[in-house]
């Protein structure tokens, strides 16, 4: 009988749901625990799970991405931000500030919107099966199709470093650590 | 043993700028509490002694007074000079600080304040004690200091 | 941007505070921005000790401040004990304390030279430092039987002559000390990474160092010509011949190179001092109750952290009056609270290993 | 002998499937069959790797290391880690509980996870993914925040500073990582970890991409935190940094992790510079795991020979080489692999 239950549930299906309910949990504890420490480790939970959301539908380039630049990098940064606040005890960190009607108001219309279009698309299912390949095409695509898009972004990025170093340099002359 | 003390000639100088100079036959010279810091300004910036070199600063207590020794060296000449100062108050010793002139006195000052318990004025914050817990009570190296406590209570 | 500092307490359980030592560090970032060096959690009370000891019975104490280099720390109480009694020490005791101080200097100096590897990061420069220590103790303790606290120097003298054995043995030991030393420049003194660690990291002016009263290789590696063996000579240094090893900077590692320099210069010595060494009395004549006049008397000798003097005051009883030590690592730490500043944590360490304390010596 | 491993696998389930279990439990069964002989590889690898260190750091001293537990002292990491069981953890007043007992378990996560997409052997891998050296590059940067979840929950400065640390080593020294791995990817035009190892058939990459391959080694070892790098434990500044209120098991575990991470480090170096399980010189009797094992191994003390030469480089210096030597280096790298490939296919090889 359990080999029967096993048989007809697809675990595919199982997976992301468990997945799914991991990131919706640990992305409402980022937003209500009150310790900012442990809100940024529930984010890093949010973000690994999400890359294996991504592995449920066979997007492993992007979950491995999701994986290294979320989970990796934005988690540093964050951890960074953490030590700019100035506080002995890392206890009440996280608290709500009195905007918490306004934000509500936001994210009620956030979820409206989504709502409103994903049914509008409805649900698309491709009907080509997903490539082996995943990388090769998103490089072709990248350098082909989105090459401009592409060189924006990189040129973005580009600026975004200088203005760093120029912050950094500035930051130095201030007689500042090097952290 | 050779003989590194300053010559005689220039200690006679020493002794007309600073009437109240003792020289003592081994060449140790004992200075007035008052004219300490004039002389070792003196010995120190005068280029015949150039005494820039503060080896030694320690303390003794006798039964009516406290004596201060200053060993000093000239790097320039190789020069050496024992200099003593008497502090007769028992009860409240005091002495200004060398703190200014030398930064070597500074912990040898903090030493003997915090064994000896001769206070040295003129350095702001200073002296405190180096060794021994702040909340500690007497100078031990005081003759009559007495261990309270502890195993051989 | 606006940053808070923060303190941080190193020690007095740190790996490297070389002891029981404290520093208060106020941190900004990894940079220090006030250092407070607090020592006295191995202060003993020698001084208050002594007085309370027949001459003779100090000597022993003497090894506990400096326990790495025990016999220049013997010699210098005797030497304060000789200048008051003006006794005349014989020629062939003479040569034996510098032998035994020497071999002395070489065991302390590779310690300093191992450890401060270890302070870097380096752990293996530690153990081929202490490897080759063994064979210096090794001679020391055929001399005084003790590996440590020697206590093998007597008012006058010496406690026992060299044994037969010993010759040999030294001469082998000196024939392997460049050899060692080589390795030592080999293994840390060339390396980048532990040169772009200590070059010009906290440099101490030649004038800075004259007044805050350092000495030894911490002195010497600004560049300041100041060793006692040679500035003004006591015992039979003057007979001998040897370079005084100066830096350049007055960085850490020039204050590390001249301690390895040294050693090669105090085997120089040792084989000069076997060669010359006359035949004679080990012991000047000295009653067998040491009771100086009255008087004080200040000796000082070249320890292998600096100027190690003893001040002495006898009231003419048996037990001296007074006694202080003037320990070269307490005074030379006196400038650690000013040459850390501005650094990080690592050159902190780097900068107190390059200072080679000793903490038996600070605390006394 | 080359098929082994392969052999006692199909044979399993071949036993399996004579048991009558269906082909969708029987690959389950394999997948947990191969982690756990995975997890089994690395916990005796790492114990084996603690007594390897302490004989070669010994080798590399002048003195004998462990020799009384055991044959040779080969015991000598059971009794410690029994040692290290039996010790009280201590819980320091002020910390975080949950974050401090729940990182060195975690620890072993990202190394357990990577060990999945390396080939021990010709087909002797857990899981041939596509995108495997991108998948093990992205796990691998995983380690770093529970090195510093470890160091801030401690409640200790020490540690914080060592977490901080490890954070700010751990920016420096991906990028350079992953850089200089982009000249190798250039060459094969893959990024499966097989395929890599295959194309090094004719010749290995240390030869055409030298200067990546040092690079990698310099970022794996920052990456490891071994000396010249390890400024996150630095023992004589900052004691054990982020391990330094661990006491017991705790510690071992990151102990553990760290041999674990030297290990990836070398199988990476392994792989992608050495040709992985391929015998050189047409040594094909030898098995190709043996062999992977053998250039592993040479790895791996080739780290501990630099472990115990070197000094420990300051923290700023750190940096300075990461973002201005490094980096820049392996850009260069990738330029001049590029133009050279260009080169190569005009004149038309």
């Amino acid at each position: 009988m359990i080999m029967g239950f096993l048989n007809s549930i697809s675990y595919v299906a199982a997976a992301f749901h468990t997945l799914a309910a991991v990131v919706v949990i640990s992305a409402l504890l980022v937003v209500f625990v009150r310790n900012i420490v442990h809100s940024v480790l529930w984010l890093a939970v949010c973000f690994v799970s999400l890359a294996g959301v991504f592995l449920t539908l066979n997007a492993d380039f992007i979950a491995a991405v999701q994986v290294m630049v979320y989970a990796g990098a934005v988690c540093i940064m964050v951890v960074f931000g953490i030590m700019l606040i100035r506080r002995r005890d890392m206890g009440e960190t996280n608290l709500f500030n009195g905007q918490t009607v306004a934000a509500a108001g936001v994210t009620a219309l956030v979820i409206m919107l989504s709502g409103f279009l994903s049914f509008k698309v409805g649900s698309v299912t491709s009907p080509a099966p997903v490539p082996a390949d995943t990388v090769g095409n998103i490089a072709t695509l990248l350098l082909s199709k989105y090459v401009i898009p592409f060189e924006v972004a990189a040129l973005l990025l580009l600026v975004a470093l200088v203005g760093a170093v120029f912050l950094a340099k500035e930051v130095k002359a201030d007689a500042d650590s090097d952290s | 043993m050779a003989d590194y003390s300053i010559p005689a000639d220039l200690m006679e100088a020493l002794k007309n700028k600073f009437p109240g100079l003792e020289i003592q036959e081994n060449r140790d010279v004992i200075v007035p509490a008052a004219d300490l810091i004039p002389f070792m300004s003196e010995i120190k910036d005068n280029q015949d002694y150039a005494m820039d070199f503060l080896t030694n600063l320690t303390g003794a207590d006798y039964k009516d007074r406290f004596e201060m020794v200053y060993n000093l060296v000239s790097m320039t000449h190789g020069y050496t000079l024992m200099v003593k100062v008497r502090i007769e108050d028992k009860e409240k010793p005091e002495i200004p600080s060398l703190c200014p002139i030398w930064g070597g006195a500074n912990w040898q000052e903090r030493e003997i304040y915090d064994l000896m318990g001769i206070v040295f004025t003129g350095y702001t914050g200073h002296p405190t004690r180096i060794f021994l817990d702040d909340n500690f009570q007497g100078h031990p190296l005081r003759k009559d200091f007495q261990w309270q406590g502890g195993r051989e209570a | 941007m606006k940053t808070q500092t923060y303190s941080l307490n190193l020690g007095p359980q740190h790996p490297s505070t070389h002891g029981v030592f404290r520093i208060i560090l106020e941190l900004d970032g990894e940079t220090v921005v006030k250092a407070t060096p607090v020592p006295g959690y191995l202060h003993r009370g020698i001084e208050k000790l002594a007085e309370a000891r027949t001459y003779t019975q100090v000597i022993p104490y003497t090894d506990r401040m400096d326990y790495l280099a025990g016999m220049l720390m013997n010699w210098g109480y005797v030497q304060a004990v000789e200048k008051l009694m003006g006794i005349e020490v014989p020629e062939r005791a003479e040569y034996i304390r510098v032998i035994v101080g020497e071999l002395s200097r070489i065991a302390s100096h590779m310690i300093a030279t191992g450890a401060y590897g270890g302070d870097i990061g380096a752990l293996t420069a530690f153990t081929y430092t202490f490897r080759d220590r063994e064979y210096c103790i090794d001679l020391l303790e055929m001399v005084s039987g003790s590996r440590m606290t020697f206590s093998y120097f007597r008012v006058g003298g010496v406690a026992d002559d060299l044994p037969g054995e010993f010759y040999p043995a030294a001469r082998k030991f000196l024939a392997d000390l460049p050899g060692m030393c080589d390795e030592y420049d080999g293994l840390i003194t060339g390396n980048e990474i532990f040169q772009a660690r200590t070059k010009h990291v906290g440099v101490i002016t030649p004038e800075m160092g004259i007044n805050y009263s350092l000495s030894g290789p911490t002195l010497r590696g600004s560049g300041v010509n100041y060793d006692l063996r040679k500035v003004r000579p006591y015992s039979v240094y003057d007979r001998l011949n040897f370079e005084v090893p100066l830096g350049k900077n007055g960085d850490c590692f020039d204050r590390f190179r001249i301690r390895i320099e040294e050693m090669r210069q105090c085997g120089k010595i040792i084989q000069q001092a076997l060669d010359q060494i006359p035949e004679g009395s080990i012991q000047a004549k000295v009653p067998k109750v040491i009771k100086p006049p009255v008087g004080d008397a200040y000796a000082e000798v070249e320890s292998s952290k600096g100027v190690y003097g003893c001040y002495l005051v006898s009231d003419g009883s048996p037990k001296p009056y007074r006694v202080h030590f003037r320990r070269p690592s307490f005074i030379n730490l006196g400038y650690l609270a000013k040459l850390c500043e501005g650094w990080k944590i690592a050159d902190v360490i780097a900068i107190l290993g390059s200072i080679d304390i000793v903490l038996g010596e600070v605390d006394c | 002998m080359e098929n082994i491993f392969i052999g006692i696998a199909s044979s399993l389930r071949g036993f399996f499937s004579g048991l009558g279990v269906p082909d969708l439990y029987n690959d389950i069964i394999m997948l947990v069959v191969k982690l756990v002989s995975i997890l089994v590889f690395i916990l005796v690898n790492a114990l084996w790797l603690v007594y390897m260190e302490r004989r070669v750091c010994a080798f590399m001293q002048s003195r004998l290391g462990p020799i009384h537990v055991g044959p040779k002292g080969l015991l000598q990491s059971f009794a410690d880690i029994g040692k290290l069981l039996g010790k009280e953890i201590i819980l320091p007043k002020g910390i975080d509980l949950v974050v401090f007992l729940l990182m060195p378990v975690l620890i072993f996560v990202p190394p357990l996870l990577i060990y999945a997409v390396i080939p021990f052997g010709k087909d002797m891998v857990a899981v041939d993914m596509n995108i495997g050296v991108f998948y093990l590059l992205a796990v691998a940067s995983l380690s770093t925040i529970l090195f510093w979840a470890a160091g801030w929950s401690s409640n200790n400065k020490y540690s914080l500073i060592g977490g901080m640390r490890s954070v700010a080593q751990m920016v420096s020294y991906e990028l350079p990582l992953i850089l200089a791995l982009l000249g190798v990817i250039m060459l094969t035009g893959t990024l499966n970890i097989n395929q890599i190892v295959n194309a090094q058939n004719g010749i290995w990459f240390i030869l055409t991409q030298p200067i990546a391959f040092l690079i990698y080694f310099i970022a794996g070892v920052a990456e490891t935190n071994r000396t010249p790098f390890c400024l996150v434990e630095g023992e004589s500044e900052i004691i054990a940094g982020p391990y330094t209120e661990y006491s017991g098991m705790g510690f071992a575990m990151f102990f553990l992790a760290e041999y674990a991470n030297v290990m990836i480090i070398s199988a990476m170096c392994t792989v992608m510079f050495l040709g992985g399980w391929l015998a050189p010189f047409g040594l094909d009797f030898i098995p190709s795991w043996l062999w992977f094992f053998l250039k592993m191994y040479v790895m791996i003390f080739i780290f501990m020979w630099v472990r115990w030469t070197y000094p420990r480089i300051r923290v700023d210096q750190l940096m300075g080489f990461g973002w201005k030597v490094l980096v820049p280096l392996s850009l260069a790298n990738i330029f001049v692999t590029g133009v050279g490939m260009y080169i190569y296919r005009a004149i038309g090889w």
